[in-house]
């Protein structure tokens, strides 16, 4: 009997699974992978569909089921924020230059911290990077194929979460930056930047948003 | 916006504007670095940043500059090497283009300029727009009660025919060496007896024969004996150099007697 | 105006109460009561009649609204509670000491303890002979007709499935060893290794696996 044979015979019915799928995203805090949901639900089963259906019933409700990269999670609809005082956590006051990287982070990943630098015009502290790290919102991406081999940093799914993205394509803005050409990597007419750096430089940027 | 337009706007400069320009100096260190400054300057112009004058930018950031010289500021270097760059564009700006002159005209030097700054404030833009989303923790909230998945964890070893292999090998070629591996059942290592020696040098209070204090049952046999012996002497040599006990010997060939050194 | 007649006019509408209700529920730690539900809520609401109606929405769903003393939680279905388990198999590499006892016990079978310690040159803990025991890849041998009748050891079944070996003779000699590379051990300076050695090894396997 082959794998497909028996997921006719094995698989719940989608009603059953959506249940299941409720019950784990339920119990989580943090997100689940469709993998994930996939590997703890019986064999055969197929939680992106049940994943489809359970969205469309917590539309409009006071819970609503978000997507987070490739994760799902429940979470509270943002117009009831104002009756959870009680469960609000202190939030640590992120200084205005981590603000920033932050959003350039976002907005131009992969960037190197050089590029970081060039667009704020001015050195970032060890403590900006440090304290995003901690935080989970920016982690280390590809090393860049340049000269020295700079790291690159990117944004998390935790990151996304916090911010109610369902990818770093939802920024807020970010088609009519990037067609405003604010998110290009142009370096000064005439510096040393060979162009082929650049291209590079730029493929890295669009390949991420493009997918 | 023509040079003498600009003139004649510098003119007009209301003086409620040129206190702000000095409040700008006196709260210097509230801005991150010279773009941060230069962005905050060409707010004055009241345009849209594509349509700034570069030109008039360098002078009110050259003019920010000589009044924090004059108030003895001391600016950080970043800031002069901004004035410095802005001088050198500023004259390229008014003189007449050098037909000889290589590299990037002073229009596309202007022009990047003012890129850096609309990029610059676009991004202050996306951050505040970032900031204002909603956010976890504080307009949504995830599960307040999670509840426990059990993680049901079954280790397994593993081992490949190759690892199997490799450590049969490796104990058969340890084998093969025999006769090069030292016979360690004669052999008293330093390390023993300076462990040996930590424990009972407490009781050296007095000057004593190295040779007693040797391990029982490595006296009788003759490579035992040597053994014991040089470790033994070994590990007094590095007890004396760090202090732990002191050492003396009568003459050549005489026995070597130790002292617990008294701690001062 | 009094309290009643202001609730008429102020109370939202008892499908957004449920909302309310099933927001607050799903943040809180712990369960919530009514009175709390009632304080955390606008003026006016009735939680009672929404707890009535959100409790009815979620019969039959992956996750129950439940009253725990005189508070209500959201809890899993009961019937759904062996999706809370998660099946994590870690592989993990055999010890250096056990996987050179396991091979000694391979190539000199049957094999006291004493004799794997002689060839290993240290002892061998019991620890590590369970171990092997446990996950089935050896077993008991007959007792050695030598005094104190000794225990041996044998390689299983098991173990032969596991290193895809018909039979432990199939095992390869130093000589293979030598040929795939394994034996790259650097001789010791001065060292003179006779060929003859070898042969003798190899002779001498052979024969302990006569049992």
């Amino acid at each position: 009997m082959t794998d497909q044979e028996r997921s006719l015979f094995d698989a719940p019915p989608i009603a059953e699974q959506e249940r299941m799928v409720e019950a784990i995203l339920f119990a989580a805090t943090e997100p689940v992978t469709v993998a994930d949901l996939k590997r703890r639900m019986p064999h055969g089963c197929d939680p992106a569909e049940a994943l489809a259906y359970l969205r469309r019933r917590y539309e409009g409700r006071g819970v609503r089921l978000v997507r987070v990269g490739d994760a799902w999670a429940f979470r509270t609809a943002p117009d009831l924020g104002h009756l959870m005082q009680k469960e609000v956590v202190e939030q640590r006051k992120l200084s205005r230059a981590a603000i920033e990287t932050l959003a350039i982070i976002a907005y131009h990943q992969p960037v190197t911290r050089a590029e970081i630098e060039e667009i704020r015009g001015v050195a970032v502290s060890r403590g900006t990077i440090d304290q995003l790290l901690e935080m989970e919102w920016i982690r280390f991406g590809r090393r860049r194929m340049t000269p020295g081999r700079p790291v690159t940093f990117v944004v998390t799914e935790t990151f996304l979460d916090h911010f109610g993205l369902e990818s770093a394509r939802d920024l807020p803005g970010l088609k009519d930056l990037r067609a405003a050409g604010l998110l290009d990597n142009r370096p000064l007419p005439g510096s040393m930047q060979r162009p082929e750096d650049e291209e590079e430089d730029l493929s890295g940027q669009t390949e991420l948003f493009e997918d | 916006m023509s040079d003498r337009d600009w003139v004649a706007e510098q003119q007009d400069q209301s003086v409620s504007e040129r206190l702000a320009a000095e409040a700008l100096i006196v709260d210097v260190d509230g801005y991150e670095g010279p773009l941060d400054l230069l962005l905050s300057l060409s707010r004055t112009q009241k345009v849209d940043l594509r349509r700034i004058s570069v030109l008039q930018l360098a002078e009110q950031y050259l003019g920010f500059v000589n009044k924090a010289k004059a108030l003895r500021i001391e600016l950080a270097a970043d800031y002069l090497v901004m004035a410095a760059w802005l001088a050198y564009l500023k004259s390229r700006l008014l003189l007449p283009p050098d037909p000889s002159e290589e590299g990037p005209s002073a229009e596309d030097l202007a022009a990047h300029l003012a890129f850096q700054l609309e990029r610059l404030q676009a991004m202050r833009e996306a951050a505040a727009r970032l900031m204002a989303r909603d956010q976890r923790g504080r307009d949504f909230f995830v599960r307040g009660h999670p509840e426990e998945v059990t993680r049901a964890r079954t280790v397994r070893y593993t081992a490949s025919l190759i690892d199997l292999m490799r450590a049969y090998a490796r104990l058969r070629t340890k084998d093969e060496f025999r006769p090069f591996v030292m016979d360690r059942d004669h052999v008293f290592t330093m390390e023993q007896a300076l462990e040996r020696l930590r424990g009972l040098i407490g009781y050296a209070a007095s000057w004593s024969d190295l040779e007693s204090w040797l391990p029982e049952g490595w006296d009788s046999n003759p490579m035992r004996r040597r053994s014991s012996v040089a470790a033994h002497f070994a590990a007094v040599l590095e007890m004396a150099k760090r202090g732990q006990i002191e050492l003396r010997q009568g003459d050549t060939f005489a026995p070597i007697e130790i002292r617990r050194k008294e701690s001062e």
